[in-house]
């Protein structure tokens, strides 16, 4: 690390407040004499869930009362944590800087003179500090549940006993007939494009393929899979449009949908 | 079939089956052949439970119905037996599951916006897997976005009756009650929807 | 721990315990605690045994070990309790029927040549034991494959009294049929073979 990250935590105004515990004892820097690996700091700056966490995380070490949240000071440290985080180079969640700008926001509107007759007005602080007590609350209500009884972890259900199955006159469930004409025409619709004949090789490449589904697709319609067949293309042609579609859907270009093993596939423009 | 062998029978039922059993399912299937009413199942439920007190094996009755379980005393001795460590889950995923039982119905949405953060795919993936949550409905607002809620198997899994025997959560303040009136609303609806689950989201309703 | 002790930790053990458990692991088990040695583990396990000779769930020794099951006199109870699942053919089964009840008589490799794919030995097994296809014949080329066809059976079981009381397929273009001149002939109108078994066999006949 070429900056010590000790810096941005231990400004003389803060008070100390751990990184994380190890066995028991805090972390309240990092020890210039020891190295600690960059991916030790990653996991403790990576255990908190959220913006809110990490806020709430900085309120309790120092023992403020979250509904005098002393926004300047929470400001500032969160921002030395986030700097930590982009220093580690860690992927920083979307959320970190939402809150940061959030804190800034309140910051500002902190420093603005109170003009008398907008005493009306609401503490800017207002909506962070119920997002932070509300936090609190499901973070304790998860802690909680986490610690009552639990199936196979602190009492053990005894289901399933075996038992030898009595021989029963079984009558085999019928099929549905309907289904079965069905079937047997999407077996020769199938066959139709995989017998056609004569096809000449080379002619179809999967990239022209793919250039032709994206040009024929729409974005707002589903269509059907073996729409996009052409029967004089036969069966080279399926598996061209078939590796076509396959590129599309992992480059991201289309969607595809099947509500069930073997039933139509739909495709359509992302 | 007397009295000691219908019991036998009930216990043979509850002993082989994966999840537990239901008066109802245990009268119905009784009273095909044997002139038996619901009460009496009742009370030989009862005398198998009393029966089974001090033994290893007791009767559990839990929210789908009655289950045989390994008594308190015992526990320690299985756990200790089995050299793997239960699952331990997340804490991303109990905060989840924590904001879907306590504020159920809700959608994916509502609980990112209390975590702030994304609500993984897996996590949700996961606990519907696990058949503690289910979709209860969608909420009528743009988009029609999923609602959550606890099924009787989370119920089960945690040998609770209802939700009112969840520890109780601190009153997330008055204010936001009032402000969230739309919700409230919509738990009503679903309440009257489909039998099974009426008894949870009345549940939920007790604990507010 | 007293052996009475002793028996009721081996009890909730292999209660709770999906699949059998060996005298050894209890052995080593307890012995980490107590001075307990292997013959004990067996005598204790004996007299668990026939304590619950005469309940309804018994201990059973098998080869890898001892697991508790639903004595044979309430497994026809507990039989009775689970009704059998619907059973759910899959698709290379329906399509392998549909193809023997519309284009019979057909041999495998006519099924596995429109079909695209080898046909499972288990399908065809499952479908004559259903006893809903049977061997109509041998069809006359090389290598003598079997003709199949569907049973009066199969017709019982679908409430239908001839195979032209089944849905109509949709008119295949002619193009196909023309050029696929010996489908077309396997395909000679078996709507006109009504009902009875043997009718079958007489529309196989006229086919050669």
């Amino acid at each position: 690390m070429d900056t010590d990250p000790q810096d941005h935590i231990d400004s003389p105004e803060n008070i100390k407040i751990p990184l994380a515990y190890i066995k028991g004892k805090p972390l309240e820097k990092i020890p210039s004499d020891l190295y600690l690996p960059p991916d030790a700091l990653k996991i403790i700056l990576e255990s908190f869930e959220g913006p809110l966490d990490l806020l709430l995380y900085l309120i309790r070490k120092q023992n403020f009362d979250i509904l005098e949240l002393p926004v300047a000071k929470i400001t500032e440290q969160y921002m030395q944590y986030i700097g930590l985080m982009e220093d580690l180079k860690l992927e920083l969640a979307a959320e970190y800087l939402l809150m940061a700008a959030t804190l800034a926001e309140i910051k500002s509107k902190m420093l603005l003179p109170v003009h008398s007759d907008l005493e009306e007005e609401e503490d800017p602080r207002q909506e962070l500090i119920r997002r932070l007590r509300e936090y609190e609350i499901f973070k304790e209500a998860s802690i909680n549940l986490d610690s009552i009884p639990r199936s196979s972890r602190d009492f053990y259900n005894i289901n399933s006993v075996k038992y030898v199955k009595t021989k029963k006159e079984e009558v085999p469930e019928k099929v549905d007939l309907v289904q079965l004409a069905t079937i047997l025409n999407d077996i020769i619709i199938r066959n139709k494009i995989l017998s056609a004949h004569d096809i000449k090789r080379d002619i179809l490449s999967v990239r022209e393929k793919m250039a032709f589904i994206l040009d024929t697709m729409s974005s707002e319609d589903y269509t059907e899979f073996t729409s996009i067949l052409k029967q004089e293309e036969g069966k080279h042609g399926l598996i061209v449009t078939l590796l076509a579609v396959l590129e599309l859907i992992k480059v991201g270009l289309i969607d595809c949908l099947q509500a069930e093993p073997f039933s139509k596939i739909y495709i359509k423009l992302m | 079939m007397n009295k000691e062998e219908q019991k036998k029978v009930i216990e043979s039922i509850i002993f082989s089956s994966p999840s537990p059993v239901s008066v109802d399912s245990i009268h119905n299937f009784l009273s095909k052949e044997h002139d038996i009413n619901r009460d009496t199942v009742k009370e030989l439920l009862a005398s198998i439970e009393s029966e089974h007190e001090n033994t290893p094996v007791i009767l559990k009755k839990v929210a789908s119905g009655y289950i045989f379980q390994i008594s308190e005393k015992y526990s320690e001795w299985v756990t200790n037996f089995y050299p793997d460590k239960p699952q331990k889950y997340s804490r991303a995923f109990m905060e989840t599951l924590a904001l879907i039982v306590y504020k159920q119905p809700i959608t994916r949405s509502e609980i990112e916006a209390v975590r702030g953060v994304a609500v993984s795919h897996n996590i949700m993936k996961n606990l519907l897997e696990l058949e503690w949550i289910k979709i209860l409905g969608n909420k009528e607002v743009p988009g029609r976005p999923m609602l959550y809620g606890t099924t009787k198997k989370f119920l089960d899994s945690h040998n609770l009756n209802s939700l009112s025997g969840l520890p109780e959560i601190k009153d997330v303040d008055t204010s936001q009650n009032t402000e969230n009136s739309e919700q409230t609303q919509i738990n009503l609806n679903i309440s009257e929807g489909n039998g099974e689950n009426d008894n949870n989201l009345d549940d939920f309703d007790n604990i507010h």
